[in-house]
């Protein structure tokens, strides 16, 4: 792993990630030509609108993509194994025990008939070999952890009787059980309130401090982002347009749609003023643009914008970016 | 029609509903010019012949052709479906819809008595109506429709308290819109959806209820041939077993063939399980 | 009474029965439990809160579309509860409401065309000529074209969506608009395209709003006067500058400390809370937010604190300040 | 709401309907054109005026209509459904002689068609789209669709006269002696009695109408479980347990089953309380002892008192199984339990 | 293939499939079809049939007596005969037993309808007293409701004799599951719609039957029926339709029995215009008769039945030649009739029947073809089905223009066909009253009472003549009883009243 090309020590690489979804109106390429790494103990955020192609990337991770409709190509190397690769077999060892995953949707994604103890204790019986007793001890020692008091009574509860709050805490519970090396979080507080969100983003803070796992977090909110990352990797219409470290990229945004994204919030300590747009919506994934696929939205787009999808180039300082504007600056400074 | 083509192509048990349900619909339209005998006609002489070139479903105990009346006798099998489906539905429809948006008090009676009717063993609620009233198409097919009705308005009145909730009736409502505008132009268009697939669904359901009706003798009277009466007259004749197992599988075609296609339009129709199709 | 004042809010109390109605046991849902405010013509008032303390239901009861248990809300002088059908028909064409679901709040079996024409086809007016102009100039107005009208809404993105809901608000030329989270569902790009749209109507045609949102940059950002309510009540009213920079109730310090903010020079000390928001149906004594506040005494489980001017035109209801 | 509260309701409900459905039939009795007298005496007797007023008087039949109702309902609270006019019995003793066999059957054959379905549907989910999926499939709308009075029919002559496999119709073959009544349940008194080739020849006689009775329940049954567990199987909860690195086959049986179930107990208590209304056609075919033959000769008959006993029975036996259903839903669905 | 397996304790068992109709044992209360069948073996009755219904033979009775006047009867009772259940049968037995089935009302009482009194002069004597003279008192005592009942077992049951035994009587219940005659079966068990067990009386005074036990099986369908035979599973199938039993023919084990029922189907023509419109006139009647094809019809029925010229069943006392049924059709003739009548275009009319098969033989079936057969002179008829019980008002009320029906006689006797003459029950449900054919009418008159054999022949001959000529009644069929049988079992021969009498059934 020391020979990665980038001299990242990876834990994860995701190289040339496409994933097509076959469905009645056509093919689609929901995610396409995704490449991203991330290292241990790193927190690398993902943003994007709705669509882009976020939730896509990770399920890719967890070879979670339902085929059919889903069909992912390329390679995504977990601890020098292509999990793309793997028998099932090997990948379910891996899931839930080496990677973990928290989604977006904390109301639903519990299963409404088991109690919480039982699906907290379900990873550790599996992939750890605990005994019942054993795994029930270490359950509550997790929902400890993340914050949930009475433990011991709500083990025993069905998520039904939790708040959604309540139902994120265990859920990274459940997701931390085994102690993975890799934290899969998809949108972990969109659906709560402002008040638990941040309960929620503190308990996650104070967790990476802990537990020492590198963790993806996707949001589309980037103030999420500037808080928890070191890294960022923007996304768009299913690819990445620009990958920098945090600082840099709220400082000095290189693609214009993180750009734009950055002027449109609006922000109680920015001063009232009319807000920044980004004219013109997303594409629809059936009806891309022949070029780079912001080109139609793009305040900077010239000619070539429109005809060749730009390539992601790799900048100094960590950072790439996939536009033919920094094309142009880069070769003229070469120059 | 594009999109029937599509689901066709791709659901092999739609097909055959498709194709059966069609060809049944032809046949019951054009049966008359196709018969090779009167659905009367009468052969003393010929009574109990097994199927033969001459007779490709036998004939039976007073010699008329088994075939013509199987063929004529798909028209008031789809006649007697189809009333009893378009009626009950649309009684359910009026009943659940207002019961689901009224709502309170009203709601919980209305209920309760659909709920009666439901409860009630409706073979003999057909049975006395007809003991009392005498058997006839007619009677048979208001049994049909009391026993039915109730499960159209279930379906509705859900669906009417679903859509009640929704976004656009509230903006229709803080438009000003009446009661009668929201209902008609808000909530009904959007809730009958499922009520159609039910309807779809039990146009088989209908058809065997009305010739089990029929087998006991509370269809119309002879010599109309109803499919349930003749396999009542195969169960009488039983050894001469094309007198009842050819009406018995024509019931049986029909009810498959509106079944394949109640259950994939279903299956079609949700849309957690659209993208099979 | 003020000549500025568009709508008054007085003791409005909207309860929801949760159990049936031959049940012995009558439970209610307080989703709003006393609340009095007005709004200043040609304001946006911004309602913050967290989910499920009554802002939606405080509009709608605002509206008219639910009655309430109690209270008035006086538009323009006149009670809307006391009016009869055929002048309440007339009242609701000068309020209007927003949704926070685009895809919710059109119906699903009709066209752009049909939708836009509701309005007009409901209060008869105007000739079906007039009727078509009036609604291309609404299309033009939140940046719409012809072309969308013989389309269903699932065939429109979000953004395009919310924009013919709000030409349908626009159409019968309203004085109040309640927007009811108009812009949460959007993606961040079209949402800043949504709220640059809001302000301009709102110059163009002196409008006032009643902005329901829980994101609290949203609000700062559009805002003039700002109220937070908690669990059915409004715990501080003031305007956008004594909300955000003197914040008087402690929830509502909470509330804006919380938010997670893209400048990361600028870090505010956040304000945790404890737990839960309880549930409305069976909401704490004394004061409601005493169970979760790090100032709560004994005093405030026992005493529900009034709202209070504690400055002028800046309202709170905390026995701390 | 509680269980509790909610079973009462449910019997508060239960007395609304017995009244209801006696009401009806009352109604019905009384717009009727003909008359149980004439339906019930013989030729010789309805000329004889006397016997006439003595057969009006023994039923009742000379009292104001509303007066008959209330001595009804009077007697009903009592116990008491009066008496057939046909068998001249008791109606609560037919109904307890004829119950049972129809018990017995139906709940036989619910019991193949909910392993049968429940088997089916799950395979049928768990491959789905290919040729066994669809096979399964067109077997449940095949089950749904039959006739059952033809199946009756078919079976019998294929399984009983040209193949010889299977025993004829009624509950026990004719050269044997039913058990000493204790449940009515052939099967379990022929067993309680010790006789165990009774026991086995009931239960083979249970078997060809239990399958045709119970192939439309079947059916809906298999239907059923496939979409209820398509659906849960694309639900996000699913997606978790496929996160924490569960094999499908335990997904399957932990997580989709359970979830599954749900709708497919709505389904049997729905395909139970259709068990009971399709007994008609089944027992005929069979002759069968049970409550529908009853049924069928009382309308007949016009047989009013037994019409409406054989009516409140199967009404009750509706409410009944949806408490049932409803109780099992509280079981399966935590979420209804703490509501 | 005989699969059927013996009893298990090997005693002898005979199994018969039929679809009864009885619904209680008590011996006051029966009166259906199939009553004597399970009676008739059970309770003794002072006269009996054996083999034919011509006169009948003495039962627990030895001799009688008849008074000059014909209205007392003496009977002296059989002396040693015990009940089963161990008590010796008295006079008085059998006066508590008539009277309690006089004060029971139930639907066999009419039987009883001429008794004043009965007196008990001794332990083995009876007297009854008659209000007239009647032909047919030996032959009504051979029903049920004269059958001798073992008084103190039944009264210890809750059974009375007292005036208001209609509904002070408590036994029914009892008497359904229970015995208490002294035939040569007790009831062992009755499970309605399954089964009646009968069982060998060991204390029966006459010769002992074959069989230890005789299971009385319900399978109310005839194809079951068939299928059971067929497959050995039970000896005798009852209730074969014509069509069954030629499915039998040539297949081994198995004995076909035909037989002349007493039961007959016909086509009733209102002669009420206001009900009848175009049927109530004679002429239209006469030309239905003529039109229908008997053949056919005889062939739907089934070989072995007949078509009487009127109501009159052939094996009684006096009863015409039955029509040929290849020269009885005239349609020429019909159609000049209808010339005649002013209907030379036909008309339409509504034919009704109600849904059930008689003696296997489905009425509707019938119906059809008779439809059929009227088309041929123009009279148009529109099949109206329904439940025998809701088809009995209208016509027990005359009110039907044109209808099927079938008709047994109450007692095997041909009085009881006089029903059918102008001014008498049956005759008044097609409005037929005695004015329309005083003659006719007043022949019926003398016939009923006359005691005289030869006499009685004459006046029953005429009129059935008459009754060709001029009647509101078409006799179709009388049927032919189509059962089958295992091929070794004897005595099952047809007797109309008891159907088959029980304990003359033996195995080979
Ligand atoms: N199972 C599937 N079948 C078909 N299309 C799918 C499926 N899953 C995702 N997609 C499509 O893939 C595209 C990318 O979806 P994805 O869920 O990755 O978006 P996202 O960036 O996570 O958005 P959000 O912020 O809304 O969660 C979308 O257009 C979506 O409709
Ligand atoms: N029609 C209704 N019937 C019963 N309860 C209701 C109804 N509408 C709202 N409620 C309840 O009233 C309370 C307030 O609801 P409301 O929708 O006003 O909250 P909100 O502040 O708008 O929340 P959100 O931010 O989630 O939209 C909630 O507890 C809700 O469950
Ligand atoms: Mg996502
Ligand atoms: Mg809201």
């Amino acid at each position: 792993m020391s020979d990665d090309p980038l001299g990242y020590d990876d834990l994860l690489r995701i190289e040339n990630l496409n994933v097509e979804f076959r469905t009645t109106e056509g093919v689609f390429r929901a995610v396409r030509d995704v490449s991203i790494s991330i290292r241990s103990g790193e927190t690398l955020g993902i943003v994007g609108e709705s669509g882009s192609g976020k939730s896509v990337t990770a399920l890719s991770i967890m070879n979670l993509i339902p085929n059919p409709p889903g069909e992912v190509t390329g390679e995504i190397f977990f601890n020098g194994l292509d999990l793309l690769k793997l028998p099932v077999k090997e990948v379910q060892k891996v899931r839930g025990n080496e990677i973990s995953m928290i989604f977006q949707e904390p109301m639903t994604s519990l299963n409404p008939i088991h109690t919480c103890g039982k699906q907290i204790m379900e990873p550790l019986l599996l992939h750890k070999g605990y005994t019942k007793k054993a795994a029930k001890a270490r359950a509550l020692e997790l929902l400890k952890m993340v914050g949930i008091p009475l433990p011991e009574q709500r083990f025993k509860e069905y998520p039904h009787q939790l708040s959604g709050g309540m139902r994120q805490r265990i859920m990274i519970a459940m997701a931390l059980a085994c102690r993975p090396k890799l934290l899969l979080a998809d949108e972990p507080t969109t659906a709560l309130d402002v008040t638990i969100q941040a309960q929620i983003l503190e308990l996650m803070k104070d967790l990476r401090k802990e537990i020492d796992s590198a963790i993806i977090m996707i949001t589309h909110d980037l103030g999420i982002i500037s808080e928890m990352c070191d890294r960022v990797v923007v996304m768009y219409a299913g690819q990445v347009v620009e990958s920098s470290p945090l600082k840099d990229l709220l400082r000095e945004p290189l693609h214009p749609y993180t750009e734009g994204l950055l002027k449109s919030i609006p922000t109680i300590t920015r001063e009232k003023q009319r807000l920044h747009t980004i004219e013109g919506t997303v594409p629809s994934p059936f009806d891309m643009p022949p070029g780079c696929s912001f080109q139609p939205r793009c305040q900077y787009s010239t000619a070539i914008c429109s005809e060749k999808i730009p390539d992601l180039i790799h900048l100094p300082d960590e950072r790439a970016v996939r536009c033919w504007r920094q094309a142009k600056d880069l070769s003229k400074q070469g120059q | 029609m594009k999109m029937l083509l599509r689901i066709m192509k791709n659901n092999f048990l739609f097909s055959i509903g498709i194709i059966v349900c069609t060809l049944w619909i032809v046949i019951a339209i054009i049966a008359p010019l196709i018969t090779p005998y009167s659905y009367l006609g009468q052969d003393l002489a010929n009574r109990f012949q097994a199927p033969s070139s001459a007779h490709w479903f036998g004939t039976d105990s007073i010699g008329r052709d088994v075939f013509s009346r199987v063929l004529i006798g798909s028209r008031i099998s789809l006649i007697a479906g189809l009333a009893t489906i378009t009626l009950a539905s649309f009684i359910g429809m009026i009943y659940g819809g207002i019961a689901g948006y009224v709502g309170g008090l009203t709601d919980e009676i209305m209920m309760r008595v659909s709920e009666m009717v439901m409860a009630f063993p409706g073979i003999i609620l057909a049975m006395t109506i007809a003991a009392a009233l005498g058997p006839s198409l007619y009677n048979t097919l208001l049994a049909m429709v009391i026993i039915w009705w109730p499960n159209y308005a279930r379906v509705m009145r859900s669906m009417v308290i679903a859509n009640k909730e929704n976004e656009y009736v509230e903006a229709a409502k803080s438009l000003g819109a009446s009661h009668f505008r929201i209902f008609f132009h808000e909530i009904m268009p959007n809730s009958i959806g499922p009520v159609l697939v039910l309807a779809t669904l039990d146009f088989g359901n209908a058809i065997l209820l009305f010739s089990g009706l029929s087998f006991l003798g509370l269809g119309s009277p002879p010599p109309t041939p109803e499919w349930g009466a003749m396999v009542a007259d195969g169960v009488l004749n039983f050894n001469y077993w094309w007198i009842g197992a050819f009406p018995g599988l024509a019931i049986l075609t029909m009810a498959v063939g509106t079944n394949f296609i109640g259950d994939s339009l279903r299956d079609f129709l949700d849309p957690r399980l659209r993208k099979e199709l | 009474m003020d000549d500025n004042v568009l709508v008054q809010v007085q003791n409005l109390k909207m309860y929801f029965q949760t159990e049936g109605s031959y049940s012995f046991t009558k439970k209610y849902i307080k989703a709003v439990d006393d609340v009095s405010f007005e709004l200043f013509k040609g304001e946006t008032f911004g309602l913050v809160g967290e989910s499920g303390c009554g802002k939606s239901t405080l509009g709608r009861t605002m509206l008219g579309l639910y009655k309430p248990n109690a209270g008035r809300v006086i538009f323009e002088g006149e009670d809307i509860f006391a009016l009869k059908n055929k002048s309440m028909k007339e009242m609701r064409k000068k309020m209007q409401l927003i949704f926070q679901d685009p895809s919710a709040s059109l119906n699903p079996r009709k066209t752009i065309a049909d939708i836009l024409n509701e309005p007009f086809h409901i209060h008869k007016v105007g000739t079906k000529l007039e009727r078509k102009a009036k609604i291309n100039d609404l299309l033009d107005k939140v940046g719409l074209s012809a072309y969308h009208l013989s389309r269903y809404p699932h065939e429109m993105s979000g953004g395009q969506k919310q924009r013919v809901g709000i030409a349908r608000a626009l159409a019968l030329n309203p004085k109040l608009i309640i927007c009811d989270e108009p812009v949460s569902a959007l993606d961040v790009s079209i949402q800043a395209q949504v709220i640059n749209l809001l302000e301009d109507l709102q110059k163009e045609y002196d409008l006032t709003y009643l902005f329901i949102s829980h994101n609290l940059s949203v609000v700062h950002h559009i805002c003039d006067r700002v109220g937070v309510m908690y669990l059915g009540k409004l715990v501080e009213t003031g305007n956008h500058e004594d909300i955000y920079r003197n914040t008087l109730h402690p929830y509502a310090k909470a509330l804006i400390s919380a938010i997670p903010h893209t400048d990361p020079d600028n870090s505010i000390e956040r304000i945790l809370l404890k737990g839960d928001v309880p549930s409305p149906a069976n909401p704490p004594t004394g004061c409601r937010f005493h169970t979760r506040c790090l100032q709560a005494t004994d005093l405030c489980a026992q005493v529900e604190p009034p709202l209070k001017e504690v400055f002028a035109g800046h309202f709170a209801a905390c026995h701390q300040v | 709401m509680g269980l509790l509260k909610y079973t009462a309701r449910r019997l508060l409900f239960l007395v609304f309907l017995v009244i209801g459905v006696s009401l009806v039939v009352f109604f019905i009795s009384h717009s009727v054109p003909s008359d149980p007298v004439l339906a019930n005496l013989s030729q010789r007797n309805i000329d004889n005026q006397e016997m006439v007023e003595a057969f009006k008087s023994k039923w009742g039949l000379d009292k104001p209509l509303h007066t008959q109702y209330f001595i009804y309902v009077g007697n009903l609270v009592k116990g008491d459904m009066g008496n057939s006019i046909r068998t001249q019995r008791p109606v609560m003793e037919d109904l307890k002689k004829y119950f049972p066999a129809t018990l017995e059957l139906a709940i036989f054959s619910i019991i193949i068609a909910i392993f049968f379905g429940m088997l089916f549907g799950i395979i049928s989910a768990i491959k789905r789209n290919s040729a066994t999926d669809q096979v399964i499939r067109g077997i449940s709308v095949l089950g749904v669709s039959v006739p059952s009075f033809w199946l009756g029919l078919m079976v019998l002559l294929v399984f009983y006269v040209k193949l010889g496999i299977a025993p004829g119709p009624g509950r026990i073959s004719p050269y044997m002696m039913p058990p000493v009544a204790v449940t009515n349940f052939y099967v379990i008194d022929a067993l309680l009695a010790g006789n165990w080739s009774l026991a086995w020849d009931a239960l083979q006689h249970l078997f060809l109408p239990g399958l045709v009775l119970g192939s439309f329940t079947m059916g809906l049954i298999t239907r059923t479980t496939r979409s209820s567990l398509l659906e849960v199987m694309s639900m996000d909860f699913i997606r978790t347990a496929r996160a924490k690195g569960l094999t499908e086959k335990m997904i399957i049986m932990q997580h989709a089953l359970g979830n599954a179930l749900i709708p497919v107990v709505t389904v049997i208590g729905i395909g139970f309380g259709n068990l009971l209304g399709g007994m008609v056609l089944v027992e005929t075919i069979f002759a069968w002892p049970g409550i529908g033959q009853y049924a069928y000769k009382a309308a007949g008959n016009l047989d009013f008192p037994a019409i409406i006993g054989v009516s409140i029975l199967i009404s009750i036996n509706y409410v009944v199984i949806n408490l049932i259903v409803d109780i099992l839903y509280g079981i399966l669905d935590p979420r209804v339990r703490y509501k | 293939v005989d699969t059927k397996q013996p009893a298990s304790d090997g005693s002898k068992q005979l199994i018969m499939a039929l679809d009864p109709d009885y619904e209680t044992f008590d011996p006051g209360l029966a009166y259906e079809v199939y009553g004597l069948l399970v009676l008739h073996p059970v309770y003794d009755t002072l006269m009996q049939f054996e083999e034919n219904l011509d006169a009948p033979k003495y039962g627990v009775a030895e001799s009688h007596e008849v008074s000059k006047d014909g209205l007392s009867y003496t009977f002296k009772l059989r002396k040693g005969i015990v009940f089963a259940g161990g008590d010796a049968l008295t006079a008085q037995d059998v006066k508590w037993s008539v009277e309690r089935s006089i004060n029971l009302k139930g639907n066999g009482a009419f039987l009883t309808d001429g008794i004043t009194s009965i007196e008990t002069p001794d332990a083995n004597t009876v007297v009854f007293k008659l209000k007239e003279q009647d032909a047919s008192f030996l032959t009504k005592l051979t029903y049920n409701a004269f059958g001798v009942i073992d008084s103190k077992l039944a009264m210890a049951n809750g059974a009375t004799n007292a005036a208001d035994a209609a509904t002070s009587d408590k036994a029914k219940l009892w008497f359904d599951t229970h015995s208490a005659g002294s035939g040569p079966y007790v009831i062992e068990s009755y499970t309605p719609k399954v089964e009646v067990v009968l069982a060998r009386n060991k204390t029966y005074w006459g010769k002992a039957p074959y069989y230890d036990k005789v299971i009385l099986k319900s399978i109310p369908d005839p194809g079951t029926q068939l299928m059971m035979l067929q497959k050995g599973d039970i000896d005798i199938a009852f209730n074969l339709g014509p069509e069954h039993v030629k499915q039998l023919q040539d297949k081994p084990g198995i004995q076909i029995k035909k037989a002349q029922s007493m039961t007959l189907t016909f086509l009733l023509m209102n002669r009420d215009p206001k009900i009848g419109g175009p049927i109530a006139n004679p002429d239209v009647q006469k030309a239905i008769r003529l039109v229908l094809d008997y053949q056919g019809i005889q062939t739907i029925a089934g070989e072995g039945s007949v078509t009487p010229v009127a109501p009159f069943q052939v094996g009684f006392l006096g009863t015409l030649p039955p029509r040929d049924p290849k020269t009885a059709q005239n349609i020429e003739k019909a159609k000049e009739l209808m010339k005649k009548a002013g209907y030379e275009k036909g008309f339409k009319t509504t034919l009704e029947v109600a849904t059930l098969a008689v003696e296997g033989m489905n009425l509707p079936t019938l119906a059809q073809k008779i439809q059929n057969d009227l088309l041929q002179i123009g009279i148009e008829t529109e099949i109206k089905t329904s439940d025998i019980m809701v088809a009995l008002d209208p016509y027990r009320k005359g009110q039907q223009a044109l209808s099927l029906w079938y008709w047994g006689p109450d007692y095997p006797d041909p009085n009881t066909q006089l029903a059918f003459l102008p001014g008498n029950s049956v005759g008044l449900r097609a409005n037929w009253t005695a004015e329309m054919n005083p003659k006719l009418a007043e022949l019926g008159k003398k016939a009923s009472v006359e005691t005289d054999k030869a006499t009685r022949i004459k006046y029953l001959q005429e009129i059935q003549a008459m009754m060709d000529e001029d009647s509101a009644f078409d006799v179709l069929l009388q049927h032919a009883r189509h059962y089958a049988t295992r091929d070794n079992i004897v005595g099952t021969d047809y007797i109309d009243l008891y159907k088959i009498n029980l304990k003359d059934v033996s195995a080979k």
